[in-house]
């Protein structure tokens, strides 16, 4: 008789051996890039999970940059062609994406996706591999605390001086009319938090003292109790470091304790356009820093909302403008080295972009030695039902209110 | 006679044999086949999903215990060994032993709460486990980096990428075969008979004597420290730990699933499972990339196998083998299965009576 | 210290919310009491209802409370369903592991459904009367959150009716107690059970409506409560519905209170650490349950 | 004289008690039966006294030992070896391993073989006296109802009790059967195992047993050797509900 288990055993192995030889036979083979043919941008996006809505918008501004530079004749004679992955908002993802454009697919360029939690480590494996890494979204200080030396952030300013505008005119108020006590919240996400603690550093610098300091999960929903302490405390300004909906959460909870501080600023939630339908239309006063307005003044800026609103039918948010900005970025890059594709030509890139200054829809560009981007965002604030710049004095569109009305 | 057969030399054995042997050289010559570095890493996730489910199936295959939660354990050896390198300054490996120890030792009063009653409880810790290390990672931001992630520093600086990642492979495929090794010999032990027969029946290994709970807890604690090892290489080869990638309850059900679709009491199920589950997931992301349909492909694939495969794809294909093999060992039954379950039936019937 | 009325503040916003999770916890102790059943999807088909219930009102501008109309018996039917046609098919040996990979894998195709449908957008209902709230002795109490409370208790009271004043309930706690036994007693226990689960889940059609008025929800939110829901029946003693309405008003009120020193993401580690010493000292939960013990 | 006692073993679920004050002696070295009318709690009292149940009050004392609300397997290796009513197998696994399965434990060697020779031997030879050697190499529950109620006793015997407390060894086997069983209880006990056997098989309670215990609601209320019980007004008196 023979023996059950061990025969099992031993088929079991039988199994295992084929599906690792189909596992092994899965696999693309590298395409061979030569120069006639399209140049191919590879990007991953978090096309799906937690941060699939801002890495659609950040697709949609892909693909208009692509069109409108294919539109007139593309780079160097070669058009854009771009290979959009998947990563599932997932990190492991991001890598083995990043992997396979660069050692599979065999890209000209790659560009960075959504979200610091991604961008850090795909930056990673551009690093690894050499390439220009130039990225929409990765604004939190981390990012460039890496050490990498490839990598550009495509945006005016970083999360933590998001609000210096609005720090510098705070602190020229004269003593009594400054705010003295403030209460921040931040979602525990680098990128919010940054911009909220940008600003507590520079008012606690200033003497500005933090009465209430909470950090929160993204996952959070309930935001009766953080309302609550933020309420009692009475602080004379509340700032937000917001996504969107938490944003939207937190100003509804404050508003049902009946809250009335002298001046709210929160990031990202107050410029979106559900914004004011979402808290039922109660917004007097609130303000919030922001890259990119349809309305700026520059160039290449006007081409790209026309060109925007005519691809997708409405016009284009900040997401998709910080991606757009990155293909400009590119462009300039691969215009001024001649080249694009893998090897010696992403360091020619790479040097390039250090050393140069590029215009782009959210106005001139230039990184310090970590791809920091030198600026600082504008600050808008909802008067009237309408939201409109404030800060800074030479670009605004209306006075900042302080303290705000009643919301 | 089983103990005489086991040293004889029969076709289905001959031909496991082969295939054991054809599937070692393909795993050794593996680096050097693949194509590109994105190929030899998806390579390195699969054998990462090999080993973690291949851990898991210490608690799961042996006892029967089903654990959501060992993508904690795997977390917490990652977080270990990120932690012993960036704030002790340990180096890599002894930070990986490290962390994969204290690992095991967290699991005893794990399982001293979870093991000690039956079957829910211990589901329910598992699944708390991975909510409660996600909420404690991210809090803790001063120590563990919170959101913002945890850099580990490569082990050998001076590689390049596809070098790594080949160095990796071979270790990966080392934890794999020490994993197997370990469960072989479990298998084949007076302990492993133990754990055997509280998955068949706890309370009556229990009256026979068995120590259950003393017993239920080392195998737990064994398949922490496995888990655990998996964990940190994964974040030594990886680098970059985020606690909301590594304390993700996806990454336990996945175990479960591999292991389950495998077969949870053969050595090589989970091994099995973990390739086709890493092809099926590769496939549902390019067939439904761009919806979330993929977590329902992984949804329905579980309930079922749940439903319809509860023992795995290797004893369905061990049965389909034996069909075509010359030996039957039907002789054994001296009744029917029919016959039985009517006799069966028959003596609770005789039971109910008696007690009505 | 805290000021006094950020303390009472506190009070009643852990009150509130253990309302709602006593009504949710109560549905999962009966589907264990009943089959011996982890229910992952429970919190899954809350959302569910959550989502049915914003949909109703933006789609079709009815007030989110009548959606419960129709989701109410939906829930109840598909309860029904659940246990008769998947749950009842395992073997009853694995049967405690299994329904839980199974509810799993249904909670999980919930989520993923509900992401394909609705996208992983984070939704929110608008009501008119959203910001709107009252003044008790100083503490703010939203009107949204009353509503909210108020169907979780009147949901809990109904069910604490049908359980000891029908037949039905009779029947249900009969096999809840000893399953051969009512049988023997002529109860048709499969029967029952599926009453009982669809029961279960309507608590989950009622949750799901309060949940929607004043929180956000989106497709993977299920996970936030499936915890704090385990950790509760289990503090409350497995199968206990009284225990874990206890438990509920106790850890949410723990919750509330600790959020104001903690801060938010600490003071949900107090459910986790109620479950593990509860596991660890007494097993049988502190209110009374005695499921837990042997099964 | 080692012997099995329980003094005041109290059990109730819910408002429902099975076990009233219950103190029992069995006795040392004989065959002990322990009967009762349905639901007159022998099967609570056995899990009580095996450690199954925790029993509410009262304790059980084995050779002088107290064994109250010890765990099943220190009950079990005090050696007190026990079946259950509705025969339990494991039925996964093959008949030699379910033997070999209570086979006491080995210190910390986690890796040491299941199957070392004097295990195999012990166990082969256990399977050979109840008939079901031949059987070994196969899946348990590929066996028939009575074969599976041999294979349990074999497992029990394996684990060297010196007390065997068998539920219901009669119950759904065939006549040939259980005079089997019947001869090997006999035969066992001639060898100094000590019984205390739960059965409803009058006939089979009568021949083998030198000691009765009859139970109605949770309580003792007679004992003695078969002659006596017999002719017991109360033993019938409760079974008949007279």
């Amino acid at each position: 008789m023979l023996n059950r288990t061990t025969r099992t055993r031993w088929a079991t192995a039988v199994g295992a051996t084929l599906a690792l030889a189909l596992g092994a036979c899965g696999g693309d083979e590298p395409e061979q890039a030569s120069t006639d043919e399209p140049i191919v941008v590879g990007i991953s996006l978090p096309l799906t999970g937690d941060f699939s809505e801002p890495g659609k918008g950040v697709q949609r501004g892909y693909e208009a940059w692509a069109k409108i530079t294919n539109d007139k004749g593309g780079l160097l004679g070669r058009t854009i062609e771009l290979k959009v992955l998947d990563d599932q908002s997932n990190a492991d993802r991001v890598v083995a994406d990043y992997e396979q454009l660069i050692g599979s697919d065999q890209v000209d360029i790659v560009v960075g996706p959504f979200s610091t939690r991604l961008v850090v480590p795909a930056a990673r494996v551009a690093e690894e591999y050499g390439m220009l890494f130039v990225e929409p979204a990765g604004a939190a200080a981390e990012v460039f605390q890496q050490g990498f030396k490839n990598l550009f952030y495509a945006a005016p300013a970083v999360a933590n001086d998001h609000y210096n505008h609005l720090a510098e005119h705070l602190l020229a108020l004269p003593p009594g009319q400054r705010p003295t006590t403030a209460a921040y919240a931040a979602m525990d996400d680098p990128f919010a938090q940054g911009t909220a603690y940008g600003l507590k550093a520079k008012l606690e610098a200033g003497g500005v003292k933090t009465v209430v300091d909470e950090v929160y999960p993204p996952n959070t929903t309930d935001f009766s109790s953080i309302a609550a302490k933020i309420a009692t405390s009475k602080a004379d300004m509340v700032v937000g470091g917001s996504q969107y909906q938490d944003g939207v959460n937190l100003i509804v909870a404050l508003q049902q304790l009946n809250y009335q501080p002298k001046l709210a600023a929160f990031s990202t939630a107050p410029t979106s356009p559900e914004f004011a339908a979402a808290i039922g239309n109660k917004t007097a006063g609130i303000l919030s820093p922001t890259g990119y307005t349809q309305d700026a003044p520059y160039e290449s800026n006007k081409e790209f909302v026309e060109k925007y609103t005519a691809q997708f039918g409405s016009p284009p948010e900040e997401d998709e403008a910080n991606a757009y900005t990155t293909g400009q970025v590119v462009a300039a890059a691969i215009t001024a080295a001649g080249c694009a594709e893998q090897g010696e030509c992403q360091k020619k890139l790479v040097d390039w972009v250090r050393a140069n200054k590029v215009d782009t829809v959210v106005g001139p560009l230039s990184w310090d030695e970590t791809g920091k981007p030198q600026g600082a965002h504008m600050i808008q604030q909802w008067v009237g039902g309408e939201i409109k710049i404030v800060l800074p004095a030479d670009a605004k569109e209306a006075d900042l209110v302080y303290p705000k009305p009643a919301w | 006679m089983p103990s005489a057969s086991e040293r004889l030399l029969t076709p289905t054995r001959a031909a496991g044999g082969v295939a054991l042997l054809a599937f070692a050289a393909v795993a050794l010559a593996y680096p050097s086949i693949a194509p590109n570095p994105y190929l030899l890493s998806v390579g390195i996730v699969v054998l990462n999903y090999a080993v973690l489910s291949t851990s898991w199936n210490f608690v799961g295959g042996f006892t029967g215990y089903i654990s959501l939660g060992h993508g904690a354990l795997a977390g917490l050896g990652a977080y270990g060994t990120g932690l012993l390198v960036t704030k002790a300054g340990l180096p890599s490996f002894v930070a990986l032993a490290a962390a994969a120890v204290m690992v095991a030792v967290l699991a005893v009063p794990l399982g001293y709460a979870a093991l000690r009653v039956r079957g829910a409880s211990f589901v329910i810790v598992s699944i708390a486990l991975v909510l409660v290390t996600l909420l404690v990672f991210q809090s803790w931001a001063s120590f563990t980096g919170g959101s913002r992630g945890l850099n580990v520093p490569r082990p050998f600086p001076g590689l390049l990428r596809p070098e790594h990642h080949r160095v990796f492979f071979y270790l990966f495929l080392a934890l794999l075969a020490v994993a197997l090794l370990v469960w072989w010999l479990i298998d084949r032990s007076r302990f492993g008979l133990g754990l055997k027969a509280i998955r068949e029946d706890e309370d009556k290994a229990e009256a026979l004597g068995t120590p259950t709970f003393a017993y239920k807890l080392v195998v737990f604690v064994v398949s922490a420290f496995f888990t655990g090892l998996a964990g940190g290489l994964y974040a030594l080869w990886f680098g970059d730990l985020d606690p909301i990638f590594q304390f993700s309850i996806l990454t336990g059900s996945y175990m479960v699933l591999m292991a389950l679709l495998g077969g949870v009491r053969n050595l090589f199920g989970p091994l099995v499972g973990a390739l086709l589950v890493g092809s099926a997931l590769e496939y549902f992301k390019v067939e439904f990339g761009n919806t979330p349909l993929h977590l329902v492909a992984t949804g329905v694939l579980l309930a079922l196998v749940v439903l319809f495969m509860p023992d795995g794809v290797l004893p369905a294909l061990g049965a389909l083998f034996r069909r075509f093999s010359p030996t039957t060992d039907s002789s054994i039954r001296e009744v029917t299965a029919a016959e039985l379950a009517a006799q069966r039936t028959g003596g609770d019937l005789h039971a109910q009576s008696r007690n009505g | 210290m805290p000021s006094g009325a950020l303390l009472f503040q506190s009070v009643i916003l852990g009150l509130l919310l253990g309302g709602l999770y006593a009504l949710l916890a109560a549905g999962l102790t009966l589907y264990f009491g009943i089959m011996r059943v982890v229910m992952i999807a429970h919190s899954a088909f809350l959302i569910l209802a959550a989502y049915l219930a914003w949909w109703s009102h933006t789609e079709l501008g009815i007030d989110p409370l009548l959606s419960m109309v129709v989701t109410v018996p939906l829930f109840f039917g598909c309860g029904v369903l659940l246990q008769r046609l998947l749950l009842a098919r395992l073997r009853a040996v694995t049967l405690t592991m299994m329904s839980v990979l199974l509810t799993f894998a249904i909670a999980v195709v919930i989520e993923g459904l509900l992401g394909y449908v609705f996208s992983g957008t984070q939704r929110r209902i608008q009501l008119g009367y959203g910001a709107a709230s009252l003044e008790l002795l100083g503490a703010r109490i939203a009107v949204v959150k009353l509503i909210a409370f108020g169907l979780a208790g009147v949901a809990l009271a109904s069910l604490y009716l049908v359980m000891k004043k029908t037949t039905f309930g009779w029947a249900l706690r009969a096999t809840i107690q000893h399953r051969d036994a009512a049988k023997l007693v002529g109860i048709d226990t499969d029967r029952v059970a599926g009453y009982g689960f669809g029961l279960g889940l309507a608590t989950a059609a009622v949750g799901g409506t309060a949940l929607s008025l004043d929180t956000t929800i989106y497709p993977s939110l299920h996970w936030h409560w499936i915890g704090p829901l385990m950790a509760i029946i289990v503090v409350g003693g497995l199968g206990s519905v009284p225990g874990a309405a206890a438990a509920a008003m106790v850890l949410g009120l723990a919750q509330s209170l600790l959020q104001i020193e903690l801060g938010t993401t600490w003071a949900q580690t107090v459910f986790y650490i109620a479950l593990f010493l509860t596991l660890a000292v007494r097993p049988q939960g502190f209110f009374g349950g005695r499921l837990a013990q042997r099964f | 004289m080692r012997s099995l006692e329980t003094v005041e073993l109290t059990k109730a679920f819910g408002g429902n008690v099975v076990l009233d004050k219950t103190s029992v002696s069995f006795r040392h070295g004989k065959v002990n039966a322990l009967i009762g009318p349905n639901g007159s709690g022998k099967t609570t009292f056995f899990n009580c006294v095996t450690g199954m149940i925790r029993p509410d009050s009262g304790r059980v004392t084995y050779g002088g030992t107290d064994i109250t609300r010890r765990t099943p397997h220190v009950i079990a290796r005090a050696g007190l070896g026990r079946t259950f009513q509705l025969c339990r197998v494991f039925p996964r696994m093959t008949v030699l391993d379910n033997v070999l399965a209570a086979t006491r434990p080995h210190g910390v060697n986690l890796f040491r073989g299941a199957r070392g020779r004097a295990e195999v031997d012990r166990a082969r030879d256990w399977l050979t006296r109840l008939g079901i050697e031949h059987l070994a190499g196969a899946e348990a529950r590929n066996l028939s109802w009575g074969q599976q109620k041999l294979l349990e006793l074999a497992g029990v015997l394996m684990s060297e009790p010196e007390t065997v407390l068998l539920d219901e060894p009669a119950g759904g086997v065939n006549p040939a059967l259980l005079d089997r069983i019947g001869g090997l209880v006999r035969d066992l006990n001639a060898e100094g195992r000590t019984f205390v056997i739960v059965e409803h098989n009058m006939d089979l309670v009568m021949s083998i047993s030198d000691h009765i215990v009859v139970f109605d609601r949770g309580r003792p209320i007679a004992e003695g050797p078969p002659s006596v019980i017999r002719t017991d007004e109360r033993v019938l008196g409760a079974y008949l509900g007279v």
